[in-house]
């Protein structure tokens, strides 16, 4: 889709919404080199949301939405959960199906849109919460990457079920007191970016969502490879600062908390020989990517 | 003939049962008539028991399914009976009045005086072949068992023609057939048994046309109403 | 009465590149870069107050946001 | 029946795609004996299928199986196998949502593992083909055919349609497809066939020649937005049903509801006209009527042929469409019945209750025959339970 297709008949105008008005003059579909720092100065393709003030998830939402290389054929495929929230608000074409299911059907849409767009570039992505991605739907996730489906899955982990109220998660801390884990959890947080190298993941990236910069260039690497060579999957660390007993002022922190040496949330990054030697193809023409998805 | 004739194939898995109901079904279709064939369902097993029907007639059928009340029942093999590998028991249950009894057995099996008494006053001739003897020796596999057991029955009763079957045996062996796991691997058996696939085709006709005549002569010698 | 953000202008140094509250507010398009003014600016109306911008603004010592009640 | 670009023009595999109408009633056909899972592959070949994922489960493997081979051979977009009914329907769902003409098909456990996805595909108005063949869901294990299956899915909001024989199957397969995507309509269909009945009994069948093919599906004709960023808008939402406490939401989600269920109420004019009518009679002026779908209309015939021999005459009605039901149709045909029976290979008697809903003087109804877990229903056994009720009834006549 290029910009020119959402733009309003002129008879219309006064009677769309402004925020629509608002993304067909400022929006950046087709921008080239788009980033996070587009933002605070160009619509962006995420409105106003239902999200808990403060909500690291939501700043997790505007960097993936500002860091998209292709978002004019970019279609995102959800899960219920808090992400299921802000979806409808996302100015990319976007899928609720049922929970659990979204790699699954990020598997239908990608073949289908191959099939039907042989000579274009659409990107699929998947971004579901730790529930979704590791628990209920853990089987249709590694099928995914075990199939080499070429798209990314994205995992907001905020370590707990928290749309329905903190319950304990697969990728919660061991001994953490949580709803459905009164006496503290008992196994180990899944180690899932580990078994996605191992399940034939491209690209693996394990971080916290506090620096913009390490999220914008994961976000662009795992779609690019995934265009081209194989499943990418990103892991991002939203902490639910309700669920934790945080302030709304405190996510960032937390964030920071999690990340440093032999922390949870410690940066790790994994490439596979391919992926490299892929990303050395396009690292030149980086400027030029309006030619690569031609 | 009678309007409808129902056959009930009983045998053990692997010994084409399955087979040898759709080939004889299509066969009666070749020929203009009626027909419906189905398989026991359930997941057969090598060795175990395996049922398989043949409705055919000269009006429209519609029932289908498990066949509880058969004209004709063929037992593929000695230890339906002997053993009880069978689905229906005893194996002869809801056979029709002046039905037809076919035995794949080399000699007589030692029924029961129930059954006897059973099988006389209903009316209905055993005709016992020995047709994997038969077929080892004319197609050199065990594995045409089936043909030998459709040699008997045509031969016996007629019920369809040489030519129909012909084509019916080419329709299955002849070209591209998808059947499920342990039938395609006896398929691939067979295959493997004969260098080319016309091969394959005239050991078939051999063994039906051999066994027809056997059964041709049996029921000369017994003039039943049914075999009419 | 709602808490918001307001950018305090004279304390702002967007002009010099910065951008921590823009990046850091958990909301979309609700901290912008003025470019005529060289100043961040909250759009109240989509502020829910969580108050990170100004953590952030004033962690780096630059004191330029802060919560008034509407 | 509509006028379309593609129509007089090749297929990638050198099929002519002809309108719809001409390859259903026009198009000369030639007469095959096959079974139902080949019944499968010959509707597939000729309907310009994309997209079509499997998963094995019995008895409709081979069928699905067989589509794979029409893949290699080109004859379909798309093929692979998902990892479990579940995710299957959502691998539907996904490239449904893509705008491809999709097809699958399941059984039995399958069918209920895949459930959850069954109204998403409705409120999503996702015309996936679905092809139910059917068989036993409960403990202890059964691969046998069984409709119980039919009446669990009943609500979800799909069009259901359930076919007797090779015939019906193969013509309901490819007339499914127009319905389905019928702007006014958008939903999916599960065309439904007993297991092992139809799917695994060869048959007689007239099918069109293979060089012939439907149109290919326009995803543009949808009544939501296909996601595949090719048209706005790409804001679905302003703001989400989901979870917010308020009037507005409710309304909503019940219109939506109530749309998605008049949309099956809209398919019944492009079915009446495609199938004949929902229902099919057959001496319906007789006082003892049979009411059924699938293989036991097939049974209820051969039970008539016997009675008639012994000068009692029935009537048959065969229901073609469970979903939309017809109501009105099943209500005039049986309108001069004394007595009414309901054969169905079910424990619960779905059928039944649908019938006594839509009929006045439903005492009429007699729930019965019944078979399960797969038994057979011969001729044999209806006739049967018709001479025992009517001696009944009789008797109980005789003493008021």
């Amino acid at each position: 889709m290029s910009k020119e297709k959402i733009k309003i008949n002129t008879e219309f105008y006064d009677i769309m919404p402004v925020e629509y008005q608002e993304l067909v003059e400022e929006g950046t579909y087709g921008k080239e080199g788009r980033g996070w720092k587009d933002v605070g100065e160009s619509k962006e393709l995420i409105e106003e949301h239902s999200l808990c003030a403060g909500c690291p998830e939501s700043i997790a939402f505007r960097y993936v939405l500002a860091c998209l290389p292709n978002p004019e054929d970019t279609i995102m495929v959800g899960s219920t959960g808090c992400t299921s929230l802000v979806f409808p608000h996302v100015a990319v074409h976007n899928i609720h199906s049922l929970f659990g299911n979204q790699n699954a059907v990020a598997s239908g849409l990608k073949r289908a849109l191959s099939y039907r767009f042989p000579d274009k570039v659409k990107d699929v992505v998947v971004l579901a919460g730790d529930g979704a991605t590791v628990d209920i739907g853990l089987d249709m996730t590694l099928q995914s990457w075990f199939r080499q489906e070429k798209f990314t899955t994205i995992c907001f982990d905020n370590e707990l079920y928290a749309n329905t109220g903190g319950q304990s998660s697969g990728l919660m801390q061991k001994g953490f007191v949580a709803k459905m884990a009164p006496a503290g959890k008992k196994f180990e947080k899944v180690n899932l970016p580990e078994i996605a190298k191992v399940s034939g993941c491209h690209y693996v990236a394990k971080m916290t969502v506090s620096k913009p910069n390490r999220v914008e260039k994961a976000i662009r690497q795992a779609i690019l490879i995934a265009r081209e060579i194989g499943p990418t999957y990103i892991q991002l660390y939203t902490p639910c600062i309700l669920e934790i007993g945080k302030q709304m002022m405190e996510g960032l922190q937390e964030m920071r908390d999690s990340e440093g040496p032999n922390k949870r949330f410690e940066f790790e990054e994994y490439i596979s020989e391919e992926a490299k030697a892929y990303l050395k193809t396009v690292a030149p023409k980086k400027k030029k990517r309006k030619e690569i998805s031609a | 003939m009678r309007k409808r004739v129902n056959l009930r194939m009983s045998g053990l898995g692997g010994q084409g049962v399955v087979t040898s109901a759709h080939v004889l079904a299509t066969a009666a279709s070749k020929e203009g008539k009626f027909a419906i064939s189905n398989p026991f369902f359930g997941a057969e097993k090598r060795m175990a028991p395996a049922e398989s029907y043949v409705r055919m007639g000269d009006e429209k059928i519609f029932d289908r399914g498990e066949l509880v009340y058969p004209d004709v029942i063929m037992v593929f093999h000695p230890q339906v009976i002997t053993m009880g590998k069978c689905y229906t028991m005893p194996f002869y249950e809801g056979i029709k009045s002046g039905g037809l009894l076919i035995i794949n057995s080399d000699e007589p099996l030692p029924l029961g005086k129930d059954d006897i008494e059973f099988l006389e006053k209903q009316n209905i001739p055993i005709f016992y072949v020995k047709a994997t003897t038969l077929a080892v020796e004319i197609a050199g596999t065990e594995l045409a068992t089936n043909m030998g057991m459709l040699g008997a029955l045509m031969g016996a009763t007629k019920i369809v023609g040489m030519e129909a079957m012909e084509a019916a045996i080419i329709d299955r062996f002849g070209k591209k057939y998808v059947a499920s796991g342990g039938t395609a691997t006896l398929d691939e058996a067979i295959k493997k048994k004969f260098a080319k696939k016309e091969q394959l085709l005239k050991k078939n006709m051999e063994t039906i046309n051999r066994v027809y005549e056997i059964g041709a002569e049996w029921a000369e010698s017994i003039k039943s109403p049914m075999l009419v | 009465m709602y808490a918001v953000a307001e950018v305090v202008d004279e304390a702002c140094v967007a002009k010099k590149g910065c951008r921590l509250c823009i990046m850091y507010c958990p909301e979309a398009n609700t901290i912008l870069f003025n470019k005529e003014n060289q100043v961040a600016e909250v759009v109240e109306q989509r502020c829910k107050g969580c108050e990170l911008c100004v953590v952030v603004c004033s962690s780096a010592k630059h004191n330029a946001i802060r919560l008034v009640h509407r | 029946m509509e006028s379309n670009s593609q129509i007089g023009t090749y297929n990638k595999k050198g099929q002519k795609i002809v309108d719809p109408d001409y390859l259903f009633y026009e198009a000369p056909r030639e007469h095959f004996f096959m079974t139902g899972s080949e019944v499968v592959r010959e509707a597939i070949r000729r309907a310009s299928v994309d997209v079509s994922i499997s998963y094995p489960i019995t008895p409709q493997s081979e069928a699905a199986a067989m589509v794979g081979d029409l893949w290699v051979e080109g004859y379909v977009g798309e093929y692979f196998r998902g990892e479990n009914e579940f995710a299957v329907m959502g691998e539907c769902a996904g490239a449904s949502f893509g705008g491809a003409r999709v097809f699958t098909t399941t059984s039995g456990p399958g069918t209920l593992r895949a459930y959850e996805n069954f109204p998403m595909w409705v409120g999503s108005r996702l015309p996936i083909m679905l092809n139910m063949m059917v068989r036993g869901v409960n403990s202890p294990l059964s691969i046998q055919p069984d409709t119980l299956e039919i009446g669990l899915i009943i609500d979800t909001g799909m069009l259901i349609w359930h076919a007797e024989s090779a015939q019906d199957f193969f013509d309901y397969l490819l007339k499914g497809f127009i319905v389905a995507e019928q702007p006014d309509v958008h939903l999916p269909i599960a065309v439904c066939i007993d297991g092992f009945f139809v799917s695994h009994t060869k048959d007689d069948v007239l099918i069109p020649s293979a060089d012939l093919a439907l149109p290919t599906y326009n995803p543009y004709k949808n009544p939501m937005p296909v996601m595949d960023m090719e048209v706005p808008p790409v804001r679905m939402m302003r703001d989400p049903f989901v979870m917010k406490s308020n009037y507005i939401s409710y309304a909503t989600q019940a219109s939506w509801q109530q749309e998605t269920r008049a949309a099956c109420e809209r398919s019944r004019k492009h079915t009446i006209r495609l199938l004949g009518g929902l229902i099919e009679e057959e001496n319906t002026d007789e006082e003892i009527l049979i009411v059924s779908s699938g293989t036991a209309v097939a049974q209820g015939r051969e039970a008539a042929r016997l009675l008639a021999e012994e000068g009692i005459k029935i009537g048959i009605v065969k229901i073609k469409t469970i979903r939309p039901f017809p109501y009105e149709e099943v209500r005039q045909a049986t309108k001069n019945a004394k007595i009414i029976f309901v054969p169905e290979f079910n424990v619960a008697g779905w059928m039944a209750r649908e019938i006594k809903a839509a009929i006045p003087d439903n005492q009429r109804v007699v729930e019965g025959p019944h078979v399960a877990g797969g038994m057979t229903m011969p001729p044999e056994v209806i006739v049967e339970e018709i001479k025992r009720v009517l001696a009944q009834r009789k008797e109980t006549t005789t003493h008021v």
